[in-house]
């Protein structure tokens, strides 16, 4: 009952504020976006301590991998509704209508793809996704977001229609084999005696499909414009939350085609996204001059972490789910941040946004601290995530993967570290007295970055257990 | 009986040459209704028996995809003011040719992927084609609502191809595809209605502000 | 501490001043004149014992302890040469380094009381001292890598006492070619003749004369005997090599090095009756000979 | 353990109260002072008392994180380390402190404080973890606190840029660790470095791939010469006393882990002997011949410590190859060489960082070519000084030569040996031309800042630094003199080490110990003899002209100038760059140095052939080849779906050949 609850109530929350139009319930609208998502994040700690049965007939259930994805969402939704009051109540005061409701929307669409356990339900979860946050994007109505929206509307769907495709060849591939069609369980019982050629395709498909929406190169050319256009909580909304859930259709056939004992044809089509993601990323990131596109081809390459980590097997799977969760919230840490530097200056190029330690200290710490973290140093997570990969590559026998692994991660941080460190550290060009931070828009980042500082030193025990069972449903084990 | 699924099917094709070939934006619109009207008459003609089910599905995809969707985009063409894809990237006969090939890879393909208990062979073929085709309108043309078109060609072609899993697909979900489906068009002809409003022009080589 | 190599450490610290002498004399008799007495360095000292020193007011108290600190080394690097051939005063593993660092040190205090006058001779003498010495010190190491490799032998008294009797019959080659550039090294580290010319009063071509230009005295008294003796130490270092004295009897012994001293500063004083002074850049390439010299003797033994 | 984990306890805790209470300046001041003093002390009692033989127990935590149970403990290795850290870490606080008394921007002062207790503390972390994920840890947060302390004037941007190169040579150097870690503990039970010594890599290529990569990861940090371009420019940028610390303390954990590499190795190969003597020889040529050619007061000192590193490195070799040819004296004199001149070089280099610190903020520039005659202006800053620069010089009353005389002395113990250990003795040249070569560095340093006339009214002015800053400058200048003359004190403990490393049995070590210890009392017996001899002469001589009727000595004449009639001028002196011009002009091509002629103006300009020939142009070409492959992309939104079209094919034609296959 609860896993309905979790997806129903922020699509019943997002009807609400839609339909409150008019400025004097700008206050009502903020304050039901920040409750679900308050209500939205008890739900899912209750799923922690005692798991929910199936629900829905089978369709919706949780399990590891599903939880993981949930909880790294609902926290991060819970962070972005915090920014979200500091931010409507500078940017657009009378609340912002569509905002709020594509926001719930999203939520509500992210949790359904979290839980549902037939693909199809997970197809029209993501699809979901598209058509919430595409007003979200636009919402500057200006003409480089209209650009952006178009970009990311045309090719998503694109990608959205080849799962479509890759789900009906799936469904194909199971005719012949007992058990509901597409429900993962029974899919992964009879996972043997599926058409192996259909699979095949479907696996493809499927992949090309949420490889889009996920954003690996080469299908990543809408992150950089929507992430650099979109209000910066959208994009770290997106680049933590929306990239996990395609990440989680990935990893579902990736599930089926192990158990069906495809891994010699699966892992090198993920080595070889993760490698050219990473490769683009590197190339793109130098040089590069505006930091929210920054961010958005760190997450090209993280993406490409994620499924080269699936791709090697082995400890590796362990370190792409613990990586999905570090890299969420770092990704959203850094973007919040990047929000308030935006908020401050008016806009994202580095040229504009010099001296930041002095017009704005606790956001260019973090910042700072944000490019440590987000390149993989250790103290933070992304480094136990990274290294263990790394092991993965170097047990798997791929020490040229490996190789070519640090020489991108190396080539990357220079990029990185040049335009941030330059932003924080410039001397600021019209000298820009220090600029008072609202609370509301620190304790997301704030808060975020410890989280991920703790992920680095210490990982607590029921999440330790669900990312081992989560590696071994991926084919892996736990180091 | 099965002669009747199989004209539906070629006259799909034929569609798909319709779409490639005209320059008017308006006979675009057309085909693609057309064949959303085959599609719904296909789903009656291959469902095993005639269910509740069946019928409402097949109502449901002539309702959105012949009716709905492009009344829709004809207001998207009347609000825009615009008639004619003036000149495109791939020229038209270019793009036959491209469409005839693209039709001759479907058949390739679905030789080598022989679909179990499937007595319409010539359904799979011509949903890849479709497909393929779709994806040559998207990006072969520069006005953004051409390109609304051929993402709907696109999503023909593999509603088509769903139509061999009827039963395996439960109602709700085709449902939601539908649904999907609408949405999607119908968010894209408000960003068309907004860039022609910005740029006063539907040419997508004009969006190019955003570059590394 | 043998009773013997006290007896020869007081011998040479008493005869040092005669070398100069010595030389001076040889090179004038060999140029046709009568030359200066041989004792001239000890009236020298003598006469500036008791003369005033004057001090610059820009030197500091650097500029005193200069000609301190170099006696001091001197006379510490001298107990660790075994003058009775058999055994040093001091002795112990590895104490080469400290006799060629003692040196090291005698030269950093000369030079940085020569930069501290402010005076541009100084200076331009301190970096000739300082140039030489980069070359001069691997030199000197490569001789001393040849002694070890020859004898077996880690300290001083080990390489030039008894063992290296034996190691001439075994390596006779490569031990003279070390006597040679230990010879060439003394030539350069004293100032003598192919590198500095001791008597020249023209200061742009000087170097162990400029440094000390600003000293008078008794500073100048110390620093005269202090370079009389270094030119000791090289002489008994090039005497012990060629002239192993390990099976000579006590008093026999001593004599043995005042006759090899006195027969190394004459020499000395041939060689600066034979050549003249090199140009300035040419010393390094002299050094680089020398060192080229114990490279072969080198290889000889290593083979 | 425990003490060392509550010493970086209260430094943390002292990092904090300068960070809340910085509004409170004296109170600020003093908690600070306290902590880190009281810190360091805790620290070091357990270091002593493993150097002196005393086993200390581990700290093992349950492992929160993939990779194994995190250890920490101290062995004779770590304790050396450990040592010096607390050392010349808490006399760098202390100057720290008093440095910033007066900035006006005590905002910028506290987090400069703060961060430099971090850093602190983060040295002890790595110097004592014995697990390769706590390592990996303390080593970031070690290079990150060290970027942050190398920043605390971001507003100019040599410091800017000297700050992102550091970060940019240490990041590349660890993720080099990473893959080191990566491959090393592929074979082992768990990450421990117990585990890892255990499973040593198994084939031979394996463990040549591995060392490489240490020697780049470690190499990169110690400022091993090619990858010691971004060491000049980082301590040029830092404050004085962050560059002691970063000489002194930070670059020696390059030297520490290629150590603890050795350590973990049962028998390290030959060839890496070789590597590292190599290695050596030219870090330490390089680095005085590039130190000389500087007139900048830091980046000389910067390029002393690649020159000093490169000496330690000898030292590793010389282990390294005794181990190997089966020499187990050479090995525990090498190693013990090698250790030793770690210890001294912390203390002599950052009492000189530590020097140029207090002459730079009294005379406020540091390009000595304007300084001169500073000895009289600033004596106790000039005494520490020169005492600094005749250590680093490895002349005899002091540490410096101990330490080289060890190295010497395992050099040496290889010629006297049997088969190709004999060859390498002519690695003693090496270090005979590195040694004249620092002679003539530090002359040029101590007689141009502090001797003769002051070449700018900069240097006129000058006046003695406060108590606060000369204070810790003289506890160095101390352990230095200590350590040097009674080498009883640092000689057991070094060569402990020595043989740890060297794995020879305890008998050989306390012979060599004895051995060790007794010619050297003999070689301090000599000095004293020497001294007394001429201090005997001199008193009889002085007693004889007392009575005489010599007039006293006179001290107001100008200096002699060969009767030069106009008096000499501050003009007339030989400058840094005339001084170390003949010597440069010998080794021209390798020096960087280029000549600027005008008319009337001659100035030397010294830049790293390293960083302007190699590294630079190496990225400026990444950077273009990027640019070139951007330049392909642009923002057409067909070319977007063209790319997916692209990846479908290939997925389809992927799947057919798949296909056929299985």
């Amino acid at each position: 009952m609860r896993l309905l609850a979790i997806c129903l109530l922020p699509a019943l929350g997002a009807v609400f504020a839609f339909a409150l139009s008019g400025r004097r319930f700008g206050a009502a609208r903020v304050s039901t976006l920040v409750g679900i998502a308050a209500v939205h994040l008890v739900l899912v700690a209750t799923l922690w301590l005692h798991p929910a049965p199936a629900a829905f007939g089978g369709w919706m259930g949780q399990d590891a991998l599903g939880l993981i994805v949930l909880s790294l969402t609902s926290v991060l939704f819970f962070a972005t509704a915090l920014y979200a009051v500091g931010y409507l109540r500078r940017e657009r005061p009378r609340g912002g209508r569509v905002f709020v409701g594509g926001l719930l929307g999203f939520l509500a669409a992210t949790s359904l793809v979290a839980l549902s356990q037939h693909l199809a339900l997970l197809w029209v979860g993501l699809e979901a996704t598209t058509f919430t946050v595409a007003p979200l994007i636009f919402h500057r109505h200006d003409r480089r977001s209209l650009e952006a929206v178009w970009k990311y509307l045309l090719i998503s769907s694109v990608g959205i229609a080849l799962a479509l495709l890759g789900i009906f060849f799936l469904a194909t591939a199971q005719s012949g084999a007992a058990g509901r069609p597409l429900l993962l369980p029974d899919l992964l019982a009879h996972a043997r005696d599926l058409h192996p050629a259909w699979l095949r395709a479907a696996f493809l498909f499927l992949l090309a499909g949420f490889g889009t929406k996920m954003g690996l190169a080469p299908l990543h050319t809408w992150k950089p414009d929507t992430y650099g256009e979109a209000p910066s909580l959208v994009s770290g909304l997106m680049a933590g939350a929306l990239t996990s859930c395609a990440f989680l259709g990935v990893a579902r056939i990736t599930q089926v085609t192990m158990a069906a004992g495809m891994a010699p044809f699966v892992q090198p089509v993920l080595l070889g996204f993760g490698l050219l993601s990473l490769a683009v990323a590197a190339i793109f990131i130098i040089g590069q001059s505006d930091v929210k596109r920054l961010l958005a081809y760190s997450s090209v390459e993280h993406m490409g972490l994620l499924v080269l980590g699936l791709g090697l097997g082995g400890i590796g799977a362990y370190g792409t789910v613990l990586h999905v969760l570090n890299n969420g919230l770092a990704k959203a840490w850094l973007f919040l941040v990047a929000g308030n530097v935006v908020l401050a200056t008016g806009s994202s190029a580095a040229a504009a946004n010099r001296g930041l330690m002095r017009t704005l200290p606790v956001s260019g710490a973090l910042l700072v601290l944000g490019l440590f973290a987000i390149t993989g140093s250790p103290p933070f997570g992304l480094f136990q995530s990274e290294f263990t990969i790394l092991r993965a590559a170097v047990g798997a026998g791929h020490p040229w993967i490996a190789a070519a692994m640090l020489v991108f991660l190396a080539v990357i941080f220079v990029g990185m570290a040049l335009l941030i460190l330059e932003m924080a550290l410039g001397d600021p060009t019209p000298p820009a007295t220090r600029a008072r931070e609202s609370w509301w828009l620190l304790a997301g980042p704030v808060a975020l970055a410890t989280a991920v500082l703790m992920l680095g030193v210490y990982i607590p025990a029921p999440l330790q257990h669900a990312l081992a069972s989560a590696a071994t449903a991926l084919g892996g084990l736990a180091p | 009986m099965h002669t009747a699924p199989q004209v539906a099917l070629l006259f799909i094709v034929l569609m798909n040459f319709a779409v490639l070939g005209t320059s008017r934006l308006s006979t675009c619109i057309r085909a693609v209704a057309v064949q959303g009207l085959l599609l719904g008459v296909l789903a009656l003609l291959l469902a095993p028996r005639f269910s509740l089910h069946t019928g409402v599905l097949a109502l449901g995809t002539i309702v959105v995809k012949a009716v709905t969707l492009p009344w829709f985009l004809a207001w998207a063409i009347r609000e825009a003011a615009v008639r004619r894809e003036v000149e495109p990237l791939v020229g038209f006969n270019a793009s036959l040719l491209l469409g005839v090939l693209a039709v001759a890879l479907a058949f390739a393909i679905a030789a080598r992927l022989p679909l179990p208990g499937m007595q319409q062979e010539l359904l799979v073929p011509v949903s890849l084609a479709t497909v393929i085709t779709g994806f040559i309108v998207l990006t072969a043309r520069r006005k953004a609502l051409t390109q609304v078109v051929g993402y709907l060609v696109l999503e023909n072609g593999i509603y088509l191809f769903g139509l061999t899993q009827t039963e395996s697909m439960p109602f709700l979900l085709e449902l939601g595809v539908l649904l999907d489906l609408f949405v999607v068009v119908f968010i894209m002809g408000i960003v068309v209605f907004h860039i022609n409003r910005e740029f006063d022009s539907l040419d997508s080589a004009r969006l190019e502000e955003l570059t590394d | 501490m043998s009773r013997n190599a006290l007896i020869s450490l007081i011998v040479l610290l008493v005869a040092a001043p005669l070398l100069p002498g010595i030389a001076l004399k040889t090179k004038s008799v060999l140029t046709g004149r009568r030359g200066a007495p041989v004792l001239q360095v000890y009236y020298d000292l003598w006469k500036l014992g008791w003369k005033r020193s004057v001090y610059s007011a820009t030197t500091t108290w650097i500029f005193r302890a200069g000609p301190a600190v170099m006696l001091v080394s001197l006379v510490a690097a001298a107990l660790f040469l075994p003058l009775d051939g058999r055994a040093a005063p001091a002795a112990f593993a590895g104490d080469l380094v400290a006799f060629a660092a003692l040196l090291a040190l005698g030269r950093f205090a000369l030079v940085l009381a020569g930069l501290d006058t402010g005076s541009s001779f100084e200076g331009m003498g301190a970096s000739r001292e300082v140039t030489f010495a980069t070359f001069a010190e691997p030199a000197l190491f490569l001789c001393l890598i040849a002694l070890v490799l020859a004898t077996g032998e880690l300290s001083l008294s080990g390489m030039l006492g008894a063992p290296l009797a034996a190691a001439w019959t075994r390596a006779p080659a490569s031990l003279s070619l070390v006597g040679i550039s230990l010879f060439v090294l003394l030539l350069v580290e004293n100032s003598r003749v192919p590198a500095d010319d001791p008597a020249t009063h023209l200061e742009l071509t000087m170097i162990h004369e400029v440094i000390v230009l600003d000293h008078g005295g008794p500073d100048l008294a110390v620093i005269l005997y202090s370079s009389a003796l270094k030119l000791a130490l090289f002489a008994a270092l090039v005497a012990s090599v060629f002239v192993p004295r390990a099976r000579l009897g006590a008093a026999a012994s001593v004599v043995a090095l005042l006759a090899a001293l006195i027969l190394v500063s004459a020499a000395v004083g041939v060689v600066e009756s034979a050549m003249a002074r090199l140009r300035l850049t040419r010393v390094p390439q002299l050094l680089a000979g020398a060192g080229a010299l114990a490279c072969f003797g080198i290889v000889l033994l290593l083979a | 353990m425990m003490l060392v984990a509550a010493g970086i306890l209260l430094m943390l805790v002292a990092a904090l109260t300068v960070a809340a209470l910085w509004r409170r300046v004296a109170l600020s001041d003093t908690a600070f002072r306290l902590f880190m003093v009281l810190g360091c002390t805790l620290g070091a009692i357990p270091a002593v008392r493993v150097l002196s033989g005393a086993a200390v127990p581990d700290v093992r935590l349950a492992s929160l994180v993939p990779g194994g149970d995190w250890v920490f403990g101290i062995d004779t290795l770590s304790a050396v380390f450990l040592l010096a850290i607390f050392l010349v870490g808490g006399a760098c606080a202390l100057y720290g402190v008093a440095y910033a008394e007066h900035d006006h921007d005590r905002r910028r002062a506290a987090g400069a404080h703060a961060l430099l207790a971090v850093l602190v503390a983060a040295l002890a972390l790595v110097v004592t973890a014995q697990a390769v994920v706590p390592f990996l840890i303390a080593w970031e947060v070690m290079a990150v606190a060290g970027y942050l302390t190398i920043i605390s004037e971001p507003e100019r941007a040599e410091v800017r840029r000297g700050g992102l190169l550091y970060l940019v040579a240490t990041h590349t150097g660890t993720l080099a660790l990473f893959a080191v870690f990566a491959i090393w503990g592929n074979g082992a039970r768990d990450l421990t470095f117990a585990s890892l010594a255990a499973h040593p890599p198994a084939s031979a290529g394996v463990l040549a791939l591995v060392l490489w990569l240490a020697l780049a990861g470690f190499g990169v940090k110690a400022g091993i010469v090619p990858l010691h371009f971004w060491l000049p420019e980082a301590h040029a940028a830092a404050p004085s006393h962050i560059s002691a610390i970063m000489s002194g303390l930070v670059i020696k954990m390059g030297i520490y882990g290629v150590m603890r590499i050795i350590a973990l190795l049962v028998a390290p190969p030959v060839w890496f002997g070789w590597v590292l003597l190599a290695l050596g020889a030219t870090s330490g040529f390089l680095g005085v011949l590039w130190a000389l050619a500087q007139h900048d007061l830091k980046r000389l000192l910067a390029f002393h410590s690649v020159e000093n590193i490169g000496i330690i490195l000898l030292g590793l070799g010389a282990g390294v190859l005794g181990v190997g040819y089966g020499h187990p004296v050479m090995a525990t004199l090498g190693f013990a060489g090698a250790a030793l001149h770690t210890f001294n070089h912390a203390l002599f280099k950052s009492l000189l960082f530590l020097g140029a610190g207090s002459v730079g903020h009294a005379t406020g520039t540091r390009d000595i070519e304007r300084l001169g005659g500073l000895a009289k202006r600033m004596p106790r800053t000039a005494a520490v000084f020169l005492i600094g620069s005749v250590a680093i010089v490895g002349l005899p009353p002091l540490n410096g030569f101990l330490s080289e005389w060890l190295v010497y002395r395992s050099l040496f113990q290889g010629g006297v040996g049997t088969g190709s250990a004999r060859f390498v003795v002519v690695a003693a040249v090496a270090l005979a031309l590195i040694g004249g070569l620092a002679l003539a560095c530090f002359a040029k340093v101590v007689a141009v800042i502090f001797l003769g006339n002051p070449r700018d009214p900069l240097a006129r002015e000058a006046r003695e630094s406060a108590s606060g800053i000369t204070r810790p400058m003289a506890v160095l200048a101390g352990a230095c003199v200590v350590t040097g003359l009674a080498p009883v004190l640092v000689l057991p403990p070094a060569l402990r080490v020595g043989s740890m490393l060297a794995r020879s049995a305890s008998r050989d070590t306390m012979s060599l110990v004895s051995a060790a210890n007794g010619p050297v009392t003999v070689f301090v017996l000599a000095l004293a003899a020497g001294i007394a001899l001429a201090a005997g002469i001199a008193l009889a001589w002085a007693a004889r002209r007392a009575r005489s009727s010599v007039q006293p000595s006179r001290t107001s004449v100008e200096t002699w100038a060969c009767a030069y009639p106009v008096p000499l001028t501050a003009r007339a002196q030989y400058t840094a760059s005339s001084f170390a011009a003949p010597v440069l002009a010998l080794f021209r091509p390798v020096t960087g140095v280029s000549v600027r002629r005008t008319a009337h103006s001659f100035a030397t300009h010294a830049v790293d052939p390293v960083r302007t020939g190699l590294v630079l142009p190496a990225w400026r070409g990444v950077a273009q080849a990027a640019d070139r492959i951007r330049r392909l992309h642009r923002g057409r939104i067909s070319l977007h779906l063209a790319y997916v079209i692209a990846v479908v094919i290939v997925l389809l034609v992927y799947l057919i050949a798949a296909g056929g296959a299985s």
